[in-house]
């Protein structure tokens, strides 16, 4: 029985229609973070000038503009996208199986998470404003709200990433329940594709992480509604808990949203190089290493914010020895290029990208890392290069890498490659010509969050790097039109994918483009790990997870 | 690795149910939540010793009997799973309702404390004590509230002998519950 | 969503109104060790109660002993989180400096 | 890059600016190592007709100690850069060298407020020297602040001094600097605040041991009128 279009299409329960609700709504959201990005790099390079688009910026709409930019990047973007989003669509494909462990739960997330958007957005136009606070949500200025005038906008605030928070925790539950009970037969932990060991890494990560900053959610919500003190001195509450509340949840979010796009690196690098990946044990323990020391690194973000100098130097060693478990995956991948016979399509590029660009982000850190150079660095515009080259790469650059990548298996059909050249190529350029001029303005000492880098004398000579910035940032913006016309275009008139269009080796590859209700025709047995590319026993080139043994190089394509 | 097929191995799954395993995982969240507020409590209440007199405003024989009173929910609570794994649904509804009625009785008694508080003047400005105290004990409530209707819908389903696994699904949520409130009591109302 | 009991799931079942006597009998000793004269030693004594009492709880109303390694984990986790946070915090918030 | 580093003016600026260098050289050395790698076999690996990829799964020691042996490099590198940046963030912050000079600096939404000792040195007397946005030191002398604040947490930001410090509310933190040149410095706030943020901003005049002297004596008739 075909269902009705509201099943189908609104209150879905199957797992790919929520995964493109979740993708959808976090593009959505992106244009509008993109925006907001737009018009304070304006206000940045021309300050004062009426912004096209939008008007004039004054300081608290300016701090409105870069509170609400960081805050739908991080939770309405990155994490709908990359974990709700891919996770939804390839979890249950990767696995094997029909669909969530939990259907209705899925759908349950996603309108939570529905709801805490159109919260947040709300949020622009209730009297006052929208949150100024900074996306990190210090107190005491966001405890009370007198000190920055928005009343209703931090209010929300709150409500918003308290319920987007709900709609992840449900979500990842669903997908931890999922993996460890619903994988196909003979599908060990060690044969999963590695996407879905970053996905199940994130979704523990968050777990585990976001506790103690609901419960700090609940004590600044009560500061600012009912008056207590929890984060106020003079009632003898301390601001400090709060940033460490925070942060405590915010290290271990910037692995949240980073693990899953380094997951997309993984999947697409075997396929297009044609080679297996190199040292997967070794990514996986490397992996949870990571994941287990970022919840021991998070005062690194709080050198300089007052707390005892003694506890600097054990967080810094534990944020440099970060370093290591990344610094093998990055190597690992450089080595599964090695000896390989790489095809480059869009999803390659990005892919690739993805590594050079988080090769800079990665060695930056450790100049934020060293407690002694972050008293120079801290809350400069070097860390918001630094961040920019970490999350932006491994946001967008994955997230458009997965797109072109698994485009297939969301319509059925295949993206223009020539676009998809085109997006890459001006991406790219127009990113690094946003982000490289802020490391120097960070050398020089550009602190950040300031509206107008004229009132200090000493930058004075430096903002022609900002005004370049501000022309990367509008190119950079500009160069997502190729994409937008790419994805609809392609969505109703590409051309039609077959079920293996990258003659990839993972369980999602067997199903019809786009899989029906249900995945799978017949419930699919694993035989082998998930990259078995160009064999050296048989004369293909690649060899799927589910053909079973003496059928070798009976593999057929598309 | 290999590229070569393998054997199957024999099960590769926990051998957990997966309602049960995924309110496990729910579970492990809550632990967190409240763990962290505990957290922030006792770090707080280290630093002020003084808060000792507010505490003792607080009736450790009220709360005492609220110990009781959920600790007896708890019982009965794992005696209706217990029926329902000897196949005596009936019983099993039975206790339901009694645990339903404990977690209630624990309502009243925490609604006249909160009352006999505030004529106190013990509001939840009064001091930043009294603030964590309203804010523990009243997340914790909003975990009983949760829990009765949980629990109400578990039984509607059990008396047409539906769903009949949901009743230790609840019962492991009301546990954990009861566990919370076993570390809110000699925090708020006993140490000094 | 559609299990249905006996399968391997399940556990053997415990004498559940001896536990809830040790737990009202824990509850009394809880509460008298709270009229200890000494601060310190009466907060010990009263959370080493407590934290038996929820042992109880956990291992035996939530069968949390025979579950296997994995349930097990997932809630040490969260518990070593807890910890993690508590110790991390200390020397700050406890001993703040000047506030 | 070092070059877009304001003036150093401080005494232990120079011990910063050696760390930055001395990790920029290492990490820089390591990103264009590991791009060239990767451009490299970018290239040299590209599909080619006739030509298969090779079967190299990493999952041996001798294998993957290809990519552990640069991580253990880099392990070594990591705590080389701790060990140098040890003793720069020792000498900043946990150290605090007998001050011949003490102030207190008091952030407020939005600007800075000094106290500076009059004559007697002393804070805190009858005759403190009150200033909103000039705070005024003698050159090479040991200054000791303490840092306060009315409302939200500030930061106290010299970029020339290399010097930096949250002002948490609630808490007083301590700090030190010795300015090594005469001059008149910006000082700002580098943490969001409000909506004056932007605009927070103070200047250090450094003088000279006399001009500070005559400076100080010159402004007690000020602090008397202030009074009123």
């Amino acid at each position: 029985m075909e269902p009705s279009f509201l099943r189908k299409y609104v209150f879905s329960v199957d797992h790919k229609m929520i995964a493109k609700q979740y993708m959808i709504t976090g593009l959505v959201m992106a244009v509008l973070g993109g925006y907001l990005a737009y018009v304070f790099r304006v206000q940045l390079a021309w300050p004062g000038e009426s912004v096209p688009g939008f008007g004039p910026v004054g300081e608290n709409v300016y701090n409105a503009l870069v509170t609400m930019h960081g805050t739908i990047m991080v939770f309405w973007v990155a994490m709908p996208i990359l974990l709700a989003g891919f996770g939804n669509l390839l979890i249950p494909l990767m696995i094997g199986t029909d669909d969530m462990a939990f259907p209705r739960l899925n759908m349950v997330s996603y309108w939570t998470f529905l709801v805490s958007s159109l919260l947040l957005v709300a949020s622009f136009m209730v009297p006052g404003g929208a949150a100024a606070m900074g996306w990190t949500f210090y107190p005491p200025l966001s405890a009370r709200a007198e000190f920055t005038g928005v009343i209703w906008g931090g209010h929300l605030w709150i409500l918003a990433v308290a319920l987007e928070f709900a709609s992840m925790l449900m979500g990842g539950i669903n997908f931890l329940t999922t993996v460890v009970n619903r994988r196909a037969p003979g599908l060990t932990m060690f044969r999963l594709p590695l996407m879905i060991w970053m996905l199940i890494s994130a979704s523990v990560l968050f777990m585990f992480s976001v506790g103690p900053l609901i419960a700090g959610a609940f004590m600044l919500l009560l500061d600012r509604t009912v008056g207590t003190g929890f984060f106020m001195p003079e009632a003898g509450g301390d601001p400090l808990l709060f940033q460490h509340l925070f942060w405590f949840f915010g290290h271990p979010e910037v692995y949240v949203i980073l693990l899953p796009g380094l997951g997309v690196v993984t999947e697409v690098l075997p396929v297009s190089s044609r080679k297996t990946i190199f040292g997967y044990r070794a990514i996986v323990y490397s992996t949870i290493v990571a994941g287990l020391l970022s919840f021991v690194v998070w005062a690194h973000h709080q050198f300089i914010s007052g707390i005892n100098p003694n506890l600097a130097l054990p967080f810094s060693i534990t944020t440099i020895l970060i370093s290591v478990p990344f610094a093998v995956f990055l190597f690992c991948c450089i080595a599964t290029l090695w000896r390989g016979s790489i095809r480059f399509t869009t999803a390659m590029l990005f892919a690739i990208a993805v590594i050079a660009e988080f090769l800079l982000g990665g060695v930056t850190g450790i100049v934020n890392g060293s407690a002694a150079a972050d008293i120079y660095m801290h809350d400069t515009y070097f860390v918001v290069a630094h961040f920019h080259y970490t999350l932006f790469q491994a946001v967008i650059l994955a997230m458009f890498g997965g797109i072109y990548h698994w485009f297939p298996k969301m319509f059925g059909r295949m993206m223009n490659e020539g676009l998809g050249l085109a997006h890459f190529g001006l991406t790219i350029v127009f990113f690094n010509l946003t982000f490289l001029p802020q490391f120097a303005l960070g050398f020089r000492g550009h602190h950040r969050r300031i509206a107008n880098p004229e009132s200090f004398d000493w930058l004075a000579d430096m903002q022609g790097l900002n005004v370049l910035s501000t022309i990367g940032s509008i190119g950079l913006l500009l160069a997502q039109i190729p994409f937008v016309i790419n994805f609809f275009h392609s969505m109703f008139a590409g051309k039609q994918a077959g079920r293996n269009p990258w003659q990839a080796t993972t369980l999602e590859w067997i199903t019809p483009s786009p899989p029906g209700h249900g995945n799978f025709e017949e419930a699919p047995v694993v035989y082998r790990g998930p990259y078995v590319y160009s064999p050296p026993d048989s004369e293909k080139d690649w060899r799927p997870q589910h053909l079973p043994a003496g059928l070798e190089g009976t593999e057929t394509a598309p | 690795m290999s590229n070569h097929a393998q054997p199957l191995p024999a099960k590769i799954t926990t051998g957990v149910p997966t309602g049960r395993l995924g309110i496990w995982w729910f579970l492990a969240g809550e632990t967190v939540i409240f763990g962290g507020l505990i957290v922030c409590y006792v770090l707080l209440r280290l630093h002020h010793p003084e808060w000792a007199e507010h505490a003792a405003h607080t009736s450790w024989i009220v709360g005492g009997i609220n110990t009781l009173v959920l600790l007896t929910s708890s019982l009965t609570m794992v005696q209706a799973f217990k029926a329902v794994t000897e196949g005596k649904t009936q019983r099993a509804v039975g206790l339901l309702g009694v645990t339903w009625l404990l977690g209630l009785a624990f309502l009243v008694i925490k609604v006249f404390e909160y009352t006999h508080e505030i004529h106190g003047g013990y509001t939840i400005l009064a001091n930043l004590f009294w603030s964590f105290y309203y804010l523990m004990t009243g997340l914790h409530a909003l975990h009983i509230i949760g829990g009765l209707v949980a629990i109400a819908v578990v039984m509607v389903r059990a008396r047409k002998g539906k769903d009949l696994q949901r009743v230790e699904y609840v019962g492991l949520y009301w546990h954990l519950v009861d566990v919370v409130w076993i570390f809110l009591y000699p925090l708020l109302y006993i140490a000094s | 969503m559609n299990e249905t009991l006996g399968h391997d799931g399940d556990h053997p079942h415990s004498n559940y109104v001896a536990v809830w006597t040790v737990l009202v009998v824990l509850l009394v000793l809880g509460i008298a060790v709270g009229f200890v004269g000494n601060p310190v030693l009466g907060a010990v004594l009263v959370f080493s109660v407590a934290t038996v009492k929820a042992f109880l709880v956990v291992t035996i109303y939530m069968h949390l002993k025979f579950e296997p390694l994995l349930v097990r984990a997932i809630i040490l986790c969260g518990l070593a989180c807890v910890f993690i946070v508590l110790i991390g915090l200390i020397p700050d918030i406890v001993y703040g400096v000047g506030h | 890059m070092l070059s877009w580093l304001p003036e150093n003016v401080s005494s232990y600026g120079s011990d910063m600016d050696s760390l930055l260098r001395l990790i920029l050289y290492i990490v820089g050395v390591w990103f264009v190592l590991a791009e060239v790698v990767l451009i490299g076999l970018l290239v040299v690996y590209r599909k080619k007709p006739g030509k298969r990829a090779a079967w190299v799964p990493g999952s041996n020691l001798k294998q993957l100690s290809w990519v552990l042996l640069p991580c253990v490099v880099i392990l070594g590198l990591d705590l080389a850069i701790e060990a140098a940046g040890a003793p720069v963030w020792h000498t900043i912050k946990q150290t605090l060298p007998d001050p011949d000079l003490t102030v207190r600096v008091s952030g407020k939404q939005f600007a800075w407020d000094f106290t500076h000792p009059g004559e007697d040195g002393q804070l805190d007397t009858d005759d403190d020297i009150k200033s909103e946005f000039d705070l005024y030191v003698p050159v090479d002398s040991v200054v000791q602040f303490e840092l306060v604040s009315e409302d939200v947490i500030h930061s106290f930001w010299l970029p020339h001094l290399r010097l930096k410090q949250d002002v948490v509310p609630g808490r007083s933190i301590k700090g030190w600097f010795e300015v090594t040149k005469e001059g008149i410095y910006p000082i700002a706030c580098a943490e969001l605040c409000g909506i004056g943020h932007t605009t927070m901003g103070a200047r250090l005049h450094v003088q000279s041991l006399e001009e500070h002297r005559i400076w100080v004596q010159s402004q007690e008739p000020l602090d008397e009128f202030w009074e009123e």
